[in-house]
């Protein structure tokens, strides 16, 4: 059999449910034996893969997660289209069948899918039930909602808010959700010359400044850039509210305390045309180039194979992560798997949202090294050591620095 | 060296031909190419690059980051390098001070020697865990609210006791043999000539330790500069944030977490430079001084 | 003189305490269930799934290919602890010995050449080395794994203080003896360091047995993991609300500290002794 | 200044070792007390003891007036002298000179006063700044000296200070430390393996073995009577040939030969003699008592050492260089100069019979003559 | 068993010190030559250069037959024994002896038969499974001893084989070194600074200053006419005593004393004058030609050494402890027993009327008595 290999960034159980997959694959079909590897986090898998293109030694499929898109997309044949190699494989390929949140974020501009979606994400709101009971609330659809039930919350003896990562969910999703523009040059979709981050658009500066007061207030925690130690205070049924992925819900349902429900990550009522659909989260899968061909051939069949509705139903149920054709959240929904663990579709529901000019996606090249600084400048924010206009700033000169550099090298 | 030798034509560099050639390729080729590449600004995935002369290095070094991460450095390696050693002195200076029980003293303070910097920092990350960790527990008895992984300072305090603590039983050995190789009767002498054993510290046993000081300074330096790495990727839980890094994982965070190669080989370059300013430094003026023999 | 030092024993005593005691707790913590770990973190308890647990870390078959069990990775560690110390002593055994007692012409070039190379740890230089590896196609190998960690001149430094505080009657004695450069080494020099090479081979032991970044880039195929590398693997489920196998990850810290500890303390006399002959 | 009383000392090591057994010693002020004895008899540690170094298992020392048993090193108003000389290698010849009395918050000027006469006492002024890897081994040796003299301490307690320095030098500085010693007018504890040394520097000799004294007495006394077969052969260079002997009558039957003690005899049946080197006279064959074989000569210039047989027994005999060696030769000795000792325990027999040189007691003041 | 010959060796060291300047030595087969001299004056250097441990900058080495120039130690057929004995630590008593054997692949009876019979004669049988280090000193230098042996050499090379053992040690040890190398009769060279040592054991002694050869001699020649006040002060213990003298017409003006050297006079003028300690008589005062003031006295047990000033010139007589010493002394000498030194060139000045005794010369064969 061709060997095959896949690098990813997943470990834990996450990591177990891929070779899973992997199995399942080698053991549908008997041409293609396909191992795959973890080499750890998201940005180590990133950053492992491209080291070994650089020698040659790149693996055949490689995951990356969606603020490494960029990075690896911009790269001139470094990858090969997943759309082409699916259909030069000679298997069908329709876009249509995708849901509509995944189907630009990791494709050109004009709707070519480079990278093949495969654990896909949102940002959702998780709920303590019994928290909101006893504060006698409603879980927040709107920002401005949630300033409102906060004080009852912490009344109640929790902490309102917590959430896990910043940079995605009060960032990224924030330009999404909100329906704002995050970036010039169509969000970095059109080139990479001159494209500028929109850091300091009032509304973001808004969104940290209410963060930082909701945080002083008390109505907010942050604990840090780590997810654990922000989404702890949740499952131990201190705080109320969580932003997480809709990817983590498979683990909260072991680490969780007390009951919990999920809501789509809230918005500003006050803003115009707010309400739109979140960017996907989580990452997409990758054909590395400068393979021999009987190996594209089992890249593509595997790919192939993730997007058959069982594979997808498995893998969503699996991991909380959402289903990403149609197909599959049809067939998840008809076994009546929603009704048992409503949750579970928050994530989907939120993605297929009406989507906004701004909801599709974002191109940004050295993204990884720009949500480092947004990690630090946040930090420095809920630390006291910076203000939001002055940290709004600093990440917007080093961001558009960082961008200007990459445009140099993909230029 | 040796009043005789031997003298062949090959056999000396028959000797030497393993090690020179691994030096070669896994030490010169590597250092020759960063120095390289620092002079060039390339494409992650290696499809091209463009000489862009010194402004790697600009860049790094206008950089307020940069700059802060470097002052960083300095202040954790002078710590580290400074509480390390004077704590596995004190515990050295005592294990050898005591006769009863100093074997048990010995066995118990050396083998947490072994401890490798990534475990080292897994301890580190769970002792001090903002919502559970005991020393910040600990730390809130005194009205100290601990924010380790949020506050720059709470954390690079907490980094600090993990690296120290880890580089501890190090020190404690060499110290422990540096103490034991002082003749025994230059310390009967000391213990004639004066009554207070701390004097007696300062003024006896310090300096003749010295040379053994200078080694583990030298090595307690690298080891703040560069073997902390581990605990410091532990602890700030793969997100550097606004967490202290020291500058050999800002190094490794640009090279190999951003792909930037040029710009971290511009650093790697100016970690060279410092390295060996640091050791000529060393070598001229400190070594100097303690050299007895 | 020895009267009982009451503050000499506390100082220790307190310094025993906190070198020892986290230790402690890290055991005692492996004992728990994961979840039990992540609610309420460490523990001085004993938490009674001791048997389950390294049961488990040694012996599950993690991984996709089902190769990587706590055992292999030990078994890895080993070798590049091992090789590592071994291939140290020799290289730098060698290497020392050409330099200390041999009259050669490019002998300081060579020596400053090594020299360098303790300017420059791997630590710095990781990326040019791994594409050197890479274009050397050893990546996913123990040579790989081993050799370039080699590449620095700590061993050569010790054997040449250490050769050089050799008497110089015994090279004299054995010269008019017949004996030759390879003979003088093996039958004269390698025997009379016996205690540095076993405080070397510990130092180096443990340096390897503890490297971490580079098996970490240097190894994709599970069958090369190693123990530290595994402890890390654990660890890194944050994202997402995975609960890190906290268990597991303390019993591999455990047992990650074992086989140095042990080397350790089976060698501590010969190690202090052959730290205080070479003066260093 | 102090007068030493060592009583009924001992000390058993942690391992069980028992180096030094009741042994008592009462040292008068300004006494030059030298232990002697071969390696492992104990005299370090008997030192050490005094010094502070040692813990005492039994007995008590007392310096002066104090029992001195619980009181550290330092307030034992004591200095040392060491093997090695133990010197700081950190500091300077003045430093090593002044840290003793810096510790001791001895003022700077005094420290300077007392620093530049110790140096000026020991020829060191021209090397007060060198440190001392530059110096050679006697001036090491005179930096240890130096060390203790500037503190003025009750005693000086010296460790074979002397052992580390080649023959010539050895002989030099032995009349220097004499010297010093007698112009300060220190009491003294030397110990030394050298019976040479022990012999001319002592005012009095402790011969120890095993850890227990042999003999207690001033060099000629313990020289010319020995109360041992142990300390007969240790004192004297060569040493006291010891032969079997027995006494029949007022016969001593040595080897073939029979020897006429005169009208008193020291005892009968088995004895071993004693027979000094330099008592034995050499005469051509025939006219000597003794038939001896020689087996080989040692020319030492000013005399020659005869090695030969009398009987089975290894005799050595001194005799001056000036006389031609006759080709076969026999031995005689003045009866009166034999020494005899109990066969079994080796404990010296006195006998009225015996005749020994008594100079020192009679004569001139003689170390002392250098005093004055 | 081969002669040795060394003629004009210089050895310039890489400094451009000049270690050993023109030095020529026959060195007859069998025979035992013993090189002396003060710290530093080449005695070592010149030792391996014959060993071939050292390079020879000028001259030619010869054993036996060959020039060894060019040889390697292990081809020159010589063995030796160093200071420190240079044993391997690693290896039992039978293996350091050994060693040179296996090397030169003798064949394994024979290794056997020659470690047992060098263990035999220096009785090391028992400890031939012993490391090093669990051996005593002495025991250390036989094994040395026995290394030297075992490989039946031309010649033993030994640089102070004795210096690192205790008196009483070296002293028997010397004998057993002269004994083994008469039965053996292998051609030695043995480098001393121990003049004692050098006196007992050489056939002919070489004392060496400065690189150079100040003279070559039988022992007893060397000590009774020293060729340069250096040998006269270096060899014999106490040193001969060296004062300025002038001779004027018969007389010898010495301090305040005036002697009369009789018939015959060595020289006219400032001359060094040289008076063993043994040489001078004491008497009374006012009965000897010399007035002494004596500054102290060294009892040594046999004979006491009398230190004092003739004028302002320290002499030391040595005299027997045997007769009483009189309250205020004066000295005298036997004309024919002075020696006469160029007060600038420090040059024997050979004189008629000297008269030393000729002993050895004249007497029986007196170390090759042992041989018999
Ligand atoms: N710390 C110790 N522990 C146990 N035994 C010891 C210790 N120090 C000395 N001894 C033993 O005590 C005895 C006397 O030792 P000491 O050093 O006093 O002898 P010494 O007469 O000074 O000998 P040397 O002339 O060799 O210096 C020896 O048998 C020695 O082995
Ligand atoms: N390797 C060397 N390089 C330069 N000079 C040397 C070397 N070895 C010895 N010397 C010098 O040569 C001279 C003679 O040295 P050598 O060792 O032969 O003296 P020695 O008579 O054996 O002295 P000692 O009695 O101290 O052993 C000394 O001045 C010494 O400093
Ligand atoms: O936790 P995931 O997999 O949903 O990913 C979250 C973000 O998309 C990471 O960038
Ligand atoms: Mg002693
Ligand atoms: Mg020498």
């Amino acid at each position: 059999a061709t060997n095959i290999t896949w690098w990813h960034g997943m470990a834990g159980r996450n990591g177990e449910v891929i070779n899973e997959v992997a199995q399942k694959f080698n053991a549908a079909q008997s041409a293609c034996a396909l191992t795959p590897v973890s080499k750890g986090t998201y940005e180590e898998a990133l950053a492992s893969g491209i080291a070994a293109f650089r020698s040659g030694e790149q693996p055949n499929i490689l995951q990356v997660f969606d603020a490494g898109a960029a990075t690896i997309i911009n790269a001139p044949g470094a990858v090969i289209p997943a759309e082409d190699l699916i259909t030069g494989a000679g298997h069908p390929f329709d876009r249509e069948a995708f849901i509509e949140g995944v189907r630009y974020f990791y494709a050109t501009p004009d709707g070519k899918f480079v990278g093949m979606p495969f654990n896909s994400s949102a940002p959702i709101m998780y709920v303590n039930t019994e928290a909101l009971e006893k504060a006698g609330v409603e879980a927040p659809k709107t920002w401005e909602e949630f300033e409102a039930i906060a004080p009852k919350l912490k009344e109640a003896g929790y902490l309102p808010l917590v959430q896990s990562q910043l940079t995605w969910q009060f960032t990224e999703n924030f330009f999404s959700r909100n329906n704002i523009q995050f970036a010039t040059n169509n969000n970095g979709y059109d080139s990479v010359t001159d494209t500028k981050i929109n850091m300091t658009d009032p509304n973001l500066v808004m969104m940290f400044t209410k963060l930082k007061a909701w945080a002083d207030e008390g109505y907010f925690g942050y604990f840090g850039a780590g997810w654990n130690d922000n989404q702890k205070l949740f499952e131990d049924g201190k705080a109320a509210l969580w932003i997480g992925s809709s990817g983590s819900f498979g683990g909260l349902q072991k680490t969780a305390q007390k009951p919990f429900t999920a809501a789509f990550l809230p918005y500003w009522q006050g803003i115009e045309g707010a309400g739109t659909n979140s960017f996907i989260g989580g990452a997409a899968l990758f054909a590395m180039s400068g393979k021999p061909d009987e190996e594209n051939k089992c890249t593509a069949d595997f790919f192939q194979f993730l997007t058959s509705p069982e594979i997808q139903k498995f893998y969503h149920q699996a991991t909380g992560y959402v289903a990403i054709t149609k197909a599959a959240y049809e067939l998840a929904k008809s076994e009546g798997y929603y009704e048992k663990t409503p949750v579970a579709e928050v994530g989907i529901q939120q993605l297929m949202l009406k989507s906004g000019d701004w909801s599709k996606g974002y191109r940004l090249g050295f993204y990884p090294q720009i949500r480092e600084i947004m990690e630090r400048e946040y930090g420095r924010i809920f630390a006291g050591e910076t203000s939001v206009e002055d940290a709004m700033k600093t990440i917007e000169t080093e961001a558009n620095d960082l961008l200007a550099r990459f445009a140099k090298t993909a230029g | 060296m040796k009043r005789v030798q031997f003298s062949s034509p090959y056999l000396p560099y028959l000797f030497l031909a393993p090690q020179m050639a691994i030096i070669f390729v896994f030490f010169y080729w590597p250092s020759v190419q960063a120095i390289q590449s620092s002079f060039y600004l390339e494409d992650p995935f290696g499809f091209g690059s463009t000489f862009v002369g010194l402004s790697n290095y600009s860049d790094a070094l206008g950089s307020v980051q940069y700059q802060s991460i470097a002052r960083f450095t300095v202040v954790f390696t002078a710590l580290v390098t400074f509480l390390s050693l004077g704590i596995g002195m004190l515990l050295a200076v005592k294990a050898d001070a005591v006769l009863k029980g100093s074997a048990a003293y010995k066995t118990l303070l050396i083998w947490v020697y072994a401890i490798a910097p990534p475990v080292a920092g897994l301890m580190g990350m769970m002792f001090f865990d903002q919502h559970i960790g005991p020393l910040v527990k600990f730390a809130a008895l005194f009205g100290w609210d601990m924010k380790v992984g949020l506050n720059y300072n709470d954390t690079a305090i907490a980094m600090i006791i993990v690296s120290v603590w880890k580089q501890i039983p190090y020190n404690f050995i060499f110290i422990l043999s540096g103490l034991q190789s002082i003749p025994a009767s230059v310390r009967e002498a000391a213990a004639i000539d004066c009554r207070s054993g701390t004097r007696r510290f300062w003024t006896m046993t310090l300096p003749l330790l010295a040379p053994t000081a200078f080694f583990l300074l030298v090595i307690n330096m690298t080891y703040a500069l560069f073997d902390t790495f581990g605990v410091i990727d532990v602890m700030v839980k793969d997100k550097a944030a606004n967490n202290p890094i020291t500058l050999v994982y800002k190094v490794y965070m640009d090279g190999f977490r951003g792909n930037d190669l040029g710009g971290s080989s511009a650093q790697s370059v100016i970690l060279m430079i410092v390295v060996f300013v640091l050791t000529i430094f060393q070598f001229r003026f400190i070594e100097r001084r303690v050299h007895y023999n | 003189m020895n009267r009982i030092r009451l503050l000499d024993h506390l100082v220790l005593m307190l310094g025993v305490f906190v070198m020892v005691a986290p230790v402690v707790v890290a055991f005692m913590t492996s004992t728990h269930e994961a979840a039990d770990i992540h609610r309420n973190g460490l523990s001085l308890a004993w938490g009674g799934h001791f048997t389950e647990t390294y049961n488990t870390v040694l012996t599950r078959e993690g991984g996709f290919t089902g190769k990587i069990t706590g055992a292999r990775m030990i078994w890895n560690s080993l070798i590049l602890g091992i090789g590592f110390a071994a291939g140290k002593i020799v290289l730098s055994m060698l290497a020392a010995y050409a330099i200390v007692y041999f009259r050669f012409r490019l002998g300081t070039l060579f020596f400053w050449m090594i020299f360098t190379t303790l300017l420059l740890p791997l630590e710095v230089r990781i990326l040019p080395s791994y594409e050197v590896m890479n274009k050397l196609s050893l990546t996913n190998t123990y040579t790989g794994l081993i050799v370039p960690l080699l590449a620095s001149a700590t061993g050569t430094f010790f054997f040449r203080q250490f050769f050089k505080s050799v008497p110089e009657e015994l090279l004299e004695a054995a010269r008019i003896d017949g004996a030759g450069p390879f003979k003088f080494f093996i039958d004269v020099l390698v025997p009379l360091s016996r205690t540095m090479i076993a405080a070397i081979f510990i130092i180096m032991f443990v340096y390897g047995w503890n490297q971490y970044l580079w098996p970490t880039l240097m190894t994709t195929d599970e069958r090369f993991f190693t123990l530290v590398r595994g402890i890390k693997q654990i660890l890194l489920v944050w994202v997402g609300s995975n609960i890190p196998d906290y268990n597991e990850a303390f019993a591999l810290a455990i047992l990650a500290m074992l086989p140095p500890v042990m080397i350790v303390l089976i060698f501590q006399r010969w190690f202090i002794k052959g730290l205080t002959e070479s003066d260093k | 200044m102090a007068a030493i009383s060592i009583k009924d000392v001992s000390k058993v090591y942690n391992g069980g070792v028992t180096a030094v057994s009741a042994v008592s010693i009462d040292i008068a002020d300004g006494e030059f007390i030298v232990l002697v004895g071969p390696s492992g008899c104990g005299k370090s540690t008997l030192l050490r003891m005094v010094a502070g170094l040692e813990t005492i298992s039994e007995g008590e020392v007392t310096i002066g007036a104090r029992v001195v048993n619980e009181i550290d090193p330092a307030d034992r108003d004591i200095a040392m002298v060491f093997q090695n000389y133990a010197l700081y290698p950190h500091m300077t010849v003045y430093e090593n000179l002044a840290y003793g009395l810096k510790n001791r918050r001895t003022p700077k000027t005094e420290i300077d006063a007392r620093v530049a006469e110790a140096a000026r006492m020991l020829e060191l002024q021209p090397y007060l700044e060198r440190k001392p890897r530059a110096l050679s081994g006697g001036q090491r040796q005179r930096v240890a000296m130096g060390r203790a003299i500037v503190r003025k301490p009750s005693a000086f307690l010296f460790d074979e200070p002397l052992s580390n320095l080649d023959a010539k030098l050895r002989v030099s500085m032995r009349g220097e430390i004499k010297r010093l010693q007698r112009r300060v007018g220190t009491t003294s504890i030397y110990v030394t393996h050298d019976q040479l040394e022990a012999m001319t520097l002592a005012d009095r000799l402790v011969v120890l073995s095993g850890g227990r004294i042999e003999q207690i007495g001033r060099p000629l006394d313990v020289y010319h009577r020995p109360a041992t077969t142990f300390v007969a052969s240790f004192i004297g260079s060569p040493a006291m040939n010891l032969a079997d002997g027995e006494v029949h009558g007022g016969k001593l039957a040595l080897g073939p030969a029979l020897i006429d003690l005169g009208p008193t005899v020291p005892t009968q049946g088995a004895v071993t003699v004693g027979l000094r080197a330099e008592d034995l006279r050499l005469h051509p064959e025939g006219k000597g008592s003794l038939p001896f074989r020689v087996d080989y000569v040692e020319e030492l210039g000013a005399q020659r050492l005869v090695h030969g047989l009398v009987g089975d027994q290894l005799l050595v005999a001194a005799v001056s260089s000036e006389n031609p060696l006759p080709e076969t030769v026999s031995l005689s000795i003045t009866p009166s100069r034999l020494h005899f000792f109990d066969r079994a325990s080796g404990r010296r027999i006195d006998w009225p019979g015996e005749d020994r040189p008594e100079t020192l007691a009679a004569g001139l003041p003689v170390l002392e003559a250098a005093a004055s």
